[in-house]
């Protein structure tokens, strides 16, 4: 099972490599599908199946069709960067190291004794069966134990629905070809 | 509305596949209210027709399948061997053929049928006219010999409803 | 200190991920690479907190017959909304980038900054 | 419309499958993996299919802006009105145990009706973005691929 | 008895499933241009999914699995096809020459 | 014997994305984001039967079917550079 894992997440790095060299936009959000499709396939592999399930129907699917619908308005080739590229890097590199020194105070990866696993996790684990009565976990948390959190994430998807609307909807079609207009004269 | 109904007969059975719940009232209520919204939309959509919803074809179908599934897998074996091959002797051909049947519906179960079976594809349909690509030659003779367009047209041709 | 090199490999190639979301944001030019970075940048953000929530001969967290240890489910919940949420903001950033493009006619963020620069002396 | 045979008649087959199985996702997810998110997202994908194949127009006829905008406003409603409810039956804000006569299938009823209303809202917000992508024309000429 | 039968007949299907999704990757690094590649994709669509997907039932047995593995089965059989014919004829209508292509039946076959 | 199947996916998928990579034209590309795609449907319902908990090939039924829509909306993009339009007319010669 170990072995999987490993071979997937070195398809992800040589695809993410990949996404930072394509100068053609278009090949890039096309490997960012097939980055998408691995990592859905890794959260099937660590247990994670209702994530793997919306990674399935929202990464692959909808962000690549919105990333397509925004290339066929711009433009899909990537002008040649012509400011050094230096300092990016450092920075990066240093937050990497800070990031890798990091994780060796982390436990290790499935330990079954991690803090992560030993306080609210076990509740849910042990009790929601009797308490929300539904077989999935993951949705009674959701629903049941988080659902305040929940009904916030709704409202931002709400949100960026309306900001979508407000940005490029018909109502804002108009006052923007009148802007135009303005601008012309 | 006969179609509107064996459609939302089949996509309850269709759910019943799915759901596995056959003694919970709750969900079987529910799959009866998913069905008719379901129908209700795809009627909305006008995809309820002799073309989206060919219950004409259930009967023929039977025998169709079966024999395109072994057509498939006697055609994987010639692609394999081409790929295999060190040499890969592939003869891509480009060529137009005529086909015989005389709906949408039927030009597209040959067409899929055609680019099912590997080592040809239909690359483009105007009408009547396919324009096929085949790996070998000996695939394009296969589909010259228009065996598969005669059992498509026979498949099609106890419906033939003027389009 | 012990260090374990296996125990953390997971996390090592996540950040590394990360980090290479993080570059292409913060030094490529194109707003839609930009986003396609921020992109590679969530999901590895993603997989670090699945990671965490394994649990070694653990199942996915769905109640059955049989058996006991179950991955923990938290994780899952938050990353699960985070999925969706995150591909609404994509969505208001691309929306954002399509707007930039019908203003200055370019998504170049340097030539969009010598624009403003030139507008106000 | 009469060409592209292929696409057109394997879309009209294949939609309401779509449609189906995005509602059995919505439904089922108290048993397996699934629920109002997903759902939401696999329901705005078949008209996504639909208005990819038969064009925007006719699948912003199928579902006029006026209901997206009350889909989308209402899903985030029934979400909280199932938590207003629990408060006037006398629970706290989205407990909903006082929802039924015996806490187990009040639990079982908010559940599916915040689910319900989950997916309600992811499905609107979708289905307007990609619309809104979608409506958007080119200005300048082709660039060209 | 039947158990141990049915299991040599899975494995034998999931190794044919396996050997051919590989061979037909093979093809799709080998062959020469766009449209003979997409012939060797089409052997992962049909005999390698089909292999792997009716092995994978075998084990499952007669369940509520065997039905959801049959509708997978069914809907890659629907929709690849359709992406097949829509691939080339996007293919051929951006222009891209077919490669060793000799043109027979010359009936006015060649790419716009 | 499903870790074989595994394995043998995982290689093709290794292949696919050499191709993905090299591409030479875009078409090249779609195709083996494609066939990724029905690998990972494959891969994914293996690993529930790996698992031993074979009941969520819900899963692997989502990959297909969005996998479908999103070769048909890039191709539809390539076609006629934005999404709006329905399939089949804005073409002057059809073949």
């Amino acid at each position: 099972m170990n072995i999987i894992d490993v071979v997937l997440l070195a398809m992800m790095v040589i695809t993410a490599l990949a996404v930072v060299r394509m100068r053609n936009l278009f090949a890039a959000v096309m490997l960012l599908g097939i980055f998408s499709l691995l990592s859905a396939s890794l959260y099937a592999l660590l247990d994670a199946v209702d994530v793997a399930f919306t990674e399935a129907a929202v990464g692959a699917g909808i962000s690549t069709v919105l990333m397509l619908g925004t290339l066929a308005l711009t433009g899909e080739r990537e002008k040649k960067p012509h400011r050094p590229a230096w300092l990016p890097l450092v920075v990066v590199v240093v937050t990497g190291a800070a990031l890798l020194y990091g994780t060796f105070d982390m436990p290790l990866y499935g330990d079954p004794n991690d803090p992560i696993h030993k306080h609210v996790a076990d509740r849910y684990i042990e009790r929601s069966g009797q308490e929300v009565g539904t077989p999935n976990i993951v949705t009674s948390v959701l629903a049941s134990y988080r659902g305040f959190d929940t009904l916030g994430e709704v409202t931002v998807i709400f949100t960026a629905g309306v900001g979508v609307l407000a940005l490029l909807g018909r109502g804002a079609l108009s006052r923007r070809r009148r802007l135009n207009k303005e601008d012309d004269r | 509305m006969l179609r509107s109904l064996s459609l939302g007969a089949v996509l309850f059975a269709t759910w019943l596949l799915l759901s596995g719940f056959y003694d919970d009232p709750l969900l079987l209520g529910l799959g009866v209210v998913s069905t008719v919204l379901v129908v209700y939309i795809a009627h909305r959509m006008d995809v309820i027709d002799h073309e989206g919803h060919p219950v004409q074809l259930s009967f023929g179908g039977v025998m169709y399948w079966p024999w395109l599934l072994w057509e498939i897998v006697k055609s994987n074996i010639g692609v394999a061997k081409v790929i295999l091959s060190p040499s890969m002797p592939a003869t891509p051909v480009f060529f137009k053929i005529k086909s015989s049947q005389k709906t949408d519906l039927g030009r597209t179960i040959y067409a899929n049928s055609i680019t099912l079976t590997p080592g040809t594809i239909t690359v483009a349909i105007d009408g009547e006219d396919f324009l096929i690509h085949a790996l070998t030659r000996e695939g394009a003779k296969g589909v010259m010999s228009g065996k598969m367009d005669r059992k498509v047209s026979r498949l099609e041709a106890p419906s033939e409803t003027p389009a | 200190m012990e260090i374990n090199f296996l125990g953390h490999y997971n996390y090592w190639v996540v950040i590394f991920l990360m980090m290479t979301g993080f570059y292409v944001v913060i030094a490529r030019p194109n707003l839609v690479k930009k986003l396609i970075g921020l992109n590679i940048f969530q999901i590895s953000v993603f997989l670090l907190y699945i990671s965490m929530g394994k649990v070694d001969g653990g199942s996915a967290p769905i109640l059955a017959e049989g058996i006991k240890i179950f991955s923990n489910p938290l994780p899952h919940v938050l990353i699960l909304t985070a999925i969706v949420v995150g591909v609404a903001t994509t969505a208001l950033g691309l929306a954002l980038v399509v707007r930039i493009k019908e203003a200055y006619g370019t998504i170049e963020d340097d030539e969009i900054q010598a624009m403003e620069e030139e507008m106000e002396p | 419309m009469k060409r592209k045979p292929v696409l057109r008649v394997s879309t009209k087959l294949l939609t309401p499958f779509i449609l189906l199985f995005a509602l059995y996702v919505q439904f089922h997810g108290d048993y397996g993996p699934g629920g109002g998110f997903q759902a939401g997202v696999i329901f705005a994908s078949a008209f996504i299919l639909y208005s990819l194949v038969f064009g925007l127009e006719t699948a912003q006829r199928v579902l006029p802006a006026a209901i997206r905008r009350i889909l989308l406003g209402s899903g985030v409603l029934i979400y909280a009105g199932t938590g207003i409810a629990s408060i006037l039956m006398g629970g706290n804000f989205l407990n909903y145990s006082v929802l039924a006569h015996d806490p187990l299938s009040g639990q079982h009823l908010g559940i599916m009706l915040i689910e319900f209303g989950v997916g309600t809202t992811v499905f609107a917000a979708m289905v307007i973005i990609f619309f809104t992508f979608a409506g958007q024309y080119r200005r300048g000429g082709p660039d060209g691929n | 008895m039947t158990t141990t039968l049915l299991d040599v007949i899975s494995w034998a299907f999931l190794l044919i499933g396996g050997a051919s999704v590989i061979i037909g990757t093979l093809g799709i690094l080998r062959l020469p241009d766009v449209y003979t590649r997409m012939h060797a994709a089409s052997i992962t669509d049909t005999l390698g999914a089909g292999m792997i997907v009716a092995g994978l039932a075998i084990q499952g047995g007669f369940s509520l699995v065997s039905a959801k593995l049959f509708l997978i089965f069914v809907f890659l059989l629907f929709t690849s096809p359709v992406s097949t014919h829509a691939l080339a004829k996007a293919a051929l209508t951006a222009g891209v020459t077919p490669a060793g292509t000799d043109r027979k039946s010359g009936k006015g076959a060649e790419a716009p | 014997m499903f870790g074989a199947v595994a394995a043998a996916l995982l290689v093709a998928m290794g292949m696919a994305i050499i191709r993905a990579l090299k591409g030479p034209t875009v078409f090249d590309r779609i195709l083996s984001v494609n066939t990724f795609g029905t690998k990972t449907v494959l891969l994914i319902a293996v690993i529930g039967f790996l698992q031993k908990r074979p009941d969520f090939l819900d899963i692997a039924l989502v990959y297909a079917l969005i996998n479908f829509i999103t070769t048909i909306a890039v191709l539809k993009f390539f076609e006629f550079s934005h999404l709006g339009t329905p399939i089949g007319e804005e073409e002057a010669e059809d073949l």
